[in-house]
């Protein structure tokens, strides 16, 4: 394959070093999981690293973001650190919930990134709300929502979408098709051939992309959203994947055929960027090998720091529930 | 001063005009709130006022509604959303309840924004019209409840409330909007949220009400003082979260007998948390048992005839005073 | 016009017969409001009524219904009397809800009608779940379940559609356009040029018709539900139409055109289907004449033998919140 | 009899089993709950029994969900619904409130439905799995709310549940799911509901409580006659609504002092409820203020420091009894 690559040698080498990040990131989660060493539940995003890395790859500085539980890329994306991911994880006091949270219901406003909740849809019309208020204010906002192939069976998905559309609000709505919710596959969701089909339904415009094609898929967000700053009216953007583990760690996802996984294993993500990256000439192994290696440094170090790091202390519990006036 | 005499529903207008004045960051929307007003022509001429871009209508979508105005007053707006009864709330109450009562908790992130939501029946709104719900938003952590009473503080207490750093539940009673007038100045200060106010002194008993009720018990409190019967206070909450214990604890205090009124269903509703409230700080002060006067658990219903029995009123409060006193 | 009639001259008298009774009984209520004799509000279905004659003129025995505020012709057309009506909206216990309710939420489920809740959109599952159940027990049985354009903006609407397509539950999402949500055109609902571009987005068939045109109507839901009982699918079936009064009474409508109103006045649902039935010499003036005169009297009489009714008694108000074991 | 030790978890699966061997009207539907299991795995196995066409799985949507079960529940069959977690019922509990508990009173229409939603805390669920919502069900006119603390109560008022002629909530804490088991007999009866049970006899204070909370009660109960400190009464009540205010009297009126422990939010919980009927009806049988014992107004935190705190345990009840006794 030889393309024109729109995208530069920094741009290419940041978004495999989200994955990176990411991947290895999870990784430790897992490990720590089945080692009986974390307190509630892990939920990966492994495989799906390109959609957050090529999304967030392509926006601008004062774009907001709603990612969902497998997004770890979008918050790394946005430079959200290890450190701060780890601190999260572990219910520290340091993390960005103060140990209030300790799942994957974080995120640094200040990086333009909301903080998710549970509910499957809830997080569309908040995201949709920030980039109406931004645009008032003046700024040149655009925002990315991102939902799963179930989460778009609520009511909240078609009334999120829908007002943006009215409304004229530049939201980019990411469904990652990940082919199953849960234990069930995308059968027990819908019945359209594919979800993009309900674009038309509310007149805006709708694309499919390779959700494991990170650098085609910048370059297709890249131009989507520079259209959105000039017209603004939202998109849905459907990207195909493949939920490479669990639900959860606690979930075998025996319901997902083996050869399924083993076709998607072959187009993981970030073996793919790397091959690009490769083919560009943008890095030699030896580059790309130190790259992986100051990642691992970096995980490793960062999640012993977040370990040695403060508990939260029950006399604080009831502090904040309330902003002061 | 020039004073001039204002509706409920007038004093909540000029609020909201006030608030569209001197605070840019404050918009309003909702469904038919634009150039038709609203269904109960609240907002009648703020969009031709302030423009499209601060007051606007929406699709039918009560979870976004919600949802954007914690995503906008998170980006530096202060939204003003209107629900076009409280009853369509509960389409979307998880926006409420998890997303914007938790969100300072978890995060320090302030959401200024408040949700008006006309309540309350007595005109044959039947079971979809005239819901109560206001116990639902007083259990949700991080969510502040006012329901005023009078014009004075429908004006006053909705500038607090949008003035607020956090997610605040305005009830409006459509019983009020049209039936409730006072001679009020122009020029008016905003009043704090979380204050009870006397409005009729008493030695005798304390009614603990709110909204539409705080005018029934007036005139129930007043009966009885023609009557000869007793002089009874009247609280008004005017603010249920955060609620004003150390005024119920005062008014009890002065009383020794306590009736709790409100409108909605009895079992749950907040007048048992204003029961146990009395019950866990003042029992040494009681008197009599705690009694609450309420809607029965029932659906609203329609016919004249059954809503009339259903809705507690002066002559209902009349005649529980009336016991409480004799007890 | 000159086409086959699939519709007998019982078929078609019936139909006539369904609207005119349906208009003489809202234009009743109409006055009586603003002669101030009504407690709450009217909301009328006039210039609507072919939408709700022609989809039950072609459903079967044991159908079952979801109508909205505006769809007085689904009751009268499953049997309901204009005196069940006239004891509804008078809030008589004599009433279907025993004056528990005064208003549109009514309906008789031994016609297969069920009493909406106001929520928009919130009856669109009940109706699904209600014709799951009867399939389940062996019935033949579809469902229709109708919504306003405005109501196309809930969650529900969504995940009701969605869920009957994804478990192949037969029914029919009939779409009343009336043009106006409440105050709204509905560029403030929606963005799709018409909104039967929304199947699609959920895998099942969509149709447009001319909600005034209750012949043709009838013809098409026909076909659509011989071929649902074969294939159980549901279908969206978007009617076009306007409101032709205010919201309720309360509402003059101000903000709609007047020569938007006055060029639907010309295709007035009634006239309409009186053309037709003289086309097709199914029945002379007279015949008609007397058709008019006998919903009239049915109207009149109706009317006062609600008004003598007995209203409830407020001992009553507690009864029935639970039903009894 | 032959008996078998079996947990919380599974004795809602033999319930389950039982209506869907005995009742061919009976569906189970909801996310995940077919050839899975559920996420708590309460109906693996049944789908294999009973095939796709009586336990199957949904689509992700809570309103779809209710919804078309009340329409089945009117059309004879019997739907049990799960939701995945009791949180999630929110963003569709306007389906419960308007649809469900006003149908039967405005229509003569029964629907005999019953909604299973797993809820509470202590496990790290966070803010959006752990929360406790039996105050909103409570308030609703028409549903019914059971909540069960040991296996055979889950069992036995499980199938009542199913087979009352009302929508009944279900509230099935998962903190018990794994971790109480008892000794029970394969044959079993159903028993009604709205009937609390003594589940430890006393003569000093009474802690009226349910779900989870009763094994917290039960050892802070042990604790304190070990200690020699008092004989504390636990009522489980198994039925929140109807509520079973008779054996609350009786309680009282055994005991003379009340603690209410849950572990749902404090304002407006359903201690508040129980409070409120204690002060009315057995005032005059107090020797000492109704204590309410529950979880501060905040969201459920993650970390176990503070979810530990947060949550009413074995320890802070028995700190409570003692400042009670010792009124
Ligand atoms: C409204 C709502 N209902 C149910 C759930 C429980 N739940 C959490 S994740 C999940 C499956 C989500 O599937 P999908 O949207 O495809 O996202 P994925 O996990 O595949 O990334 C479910 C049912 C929820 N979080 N929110
Ligand atoms: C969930 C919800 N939100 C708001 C309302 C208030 N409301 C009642 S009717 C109406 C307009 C409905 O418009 P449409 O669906 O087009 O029906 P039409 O009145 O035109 O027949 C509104 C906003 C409601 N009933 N339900
Ligand atoms: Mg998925
Ligand atoms: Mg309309």
């Amino acid at each position: 394959m030889n393309r024109k690559a729109d995208i530069s040698k920094d741009a290419a080498l940041a978004m495999l070093r989200c994955m990176l990040l990411a991947r290895r990131i999870e990784e430790r989660m897992v490990r720590l999981y089945h080692q009986g060493q974390i307190f509630g539940g892990v939920y990966t995003g492994i495989g799906q690293e390109a959609i957050g890395t090529a999304t967030t790859s392509a926006a601008g500085p004062d774009d907001l973001f709603a990612p969902c539980i497998r997004d770890m890329t979008v918050h790394v994306g946005r430079g959200t650190t290890a450190l701060t991911i780890f601190r999260q994880f572990l219910g520290r006091v340091t993390g960005p919930t103060r140990g209030r949270d300790g799942n994957v219901h974080y995120g640094e406003i200040e990086r333009g990134v909301f903080s998710m909740i549970s509910h499957l849809g809830a997080m569309l019309p908040v995201v949709t709300g920030g980039v109406m208020a931004r645009r008032r204010l003046g700024r040149d906002t655009i925002g990315f929502a991102y939902i799963g192939d179930g989460g778009t069976s609520t009511g909240d998905f078609h009334e999120a979408i829908n007002f943006a559309a009215v409304l004229d609000v530049p939201v980019i709505f990411v469904v990652e098709n990940n082919q199953f919710a849960y234990s069930t596959p995308t059968s027990y969701q819908f019945r359209c051939k594919n979800l993009v089909e309900r674009a038309a339904g509310y007149g805006i415009e709708g694309f499919t992309a390779d959700g494991n094609d990170a650098w085609a898929l910048r370059e297709l967000v890249s131009k989507l959203a520079a259209k959105m700053r000039q017209q603004p009216r939202p998109v849905l953007l459907v990207c195909e994947t493949l939920r490479m583990r669990g639900h959860g760690e606690h979930d075998d996802a025996s319901y997902i055929p083996r050869e399924l996984l083993a076709a998607w294993a072959k187009r993981d993500p970030i073996a793919l960027l790397r091959e690009r990256i490769t083919q560009a000439q943008f890095a030699t192994a030896t580059e790309l090998a130190a790259l992986e290696q100051a990642v691992q440094t970096e995980v490793d170090e960062s999640y012993q720091q977040a370990l040695n790091d403060p508990l939260p202390d029950a006399a604080t519990l009831t502090e904040g529930v309330y902003a002061d006036g | 001063m020039p004073t001039a005499e204002i509706t409920f529903l007038e004093a909540i207008r000029q609020a909201l005009q006030r608030l569209l004045r001197e605070r840019s960051e404050v918009v309003l929307y909702g469904q038919d709130i634009g150039s038709f007003g609203g269904a109960f022509k609240v907002t009648a001429g703020l969009q031709k006022e302030f423009g499209a871009a601060r007051v606007f209508d929406t699709p039918i979508s009560e979870s976004a509604i919600l949802g954007s105005a914690i995503g906008m007053a998170t980006q530096g707006l202060r939204p003003v959303v209107e629900m076009q009864f409280a009853d369509f709330m509960m389409t979307a109450v998880h926006q409420l309840l998890n997303n914007a009562s938790t969100l300072h908790y978890r995060t320090g992130i302030a959401a200024p924004m408040t949700v008006r939501a006309p309540c309350g029946g007595g005109f044959g709104g039947g079971p979809f019209h005239s819901e109560e719900l206001e116990t639902f938003f007083c259990h949700m952590p991080g969510i502040k409840v006012v329901y005023p009473a009078f014009p004075a503080d429908a004006r006053a207490l909705l500038y607090s409330a949008v003035m607020d750093p956090n997610p605040v539940v305005y009830l409006e009673n459509k019983y009020l909007y049209r039936h409730v007038k006072e001679w009020l100045p122009n020029d008016w200060m905003p009043t704090p949220l979380g204050v009870a106010r006397v409005c009729r002194p008493g030695t005798d008993a304390v009614v603990l009400t709110y909204g539409a009720m705080v005018h029934e018990a007036l005139r129930a409190a007043e009966q009885l003082a023609a009557e000869d019967v007793g002089e009874v206070m009247v609280l008004d909450l005017r603010t249920l979260k955060p609620l004003d214990t150390d005024a119920i604890v005062a008014a009890v205090a002065a009383t020794n007998r306590v009736l709790i009124v409100h409108e909605g269903w009895h079992t749950s509703g907040f007048g048992a948390e204003l029961a146990a409230v009395v019950a866990e700080r003042a029992f040494h002060l009681l008197d009599a048992p705690v009694g609450r006067l309420t809607a029965p658990d029932c659906p609203i219903p329609f016919a004249p005839e059954l809503e009339k029995a259903y809705r507690p009123d002066a002559e209902k409060i009349h005649k529980a005073l009336v016991e409480l006193l004799e007890y």
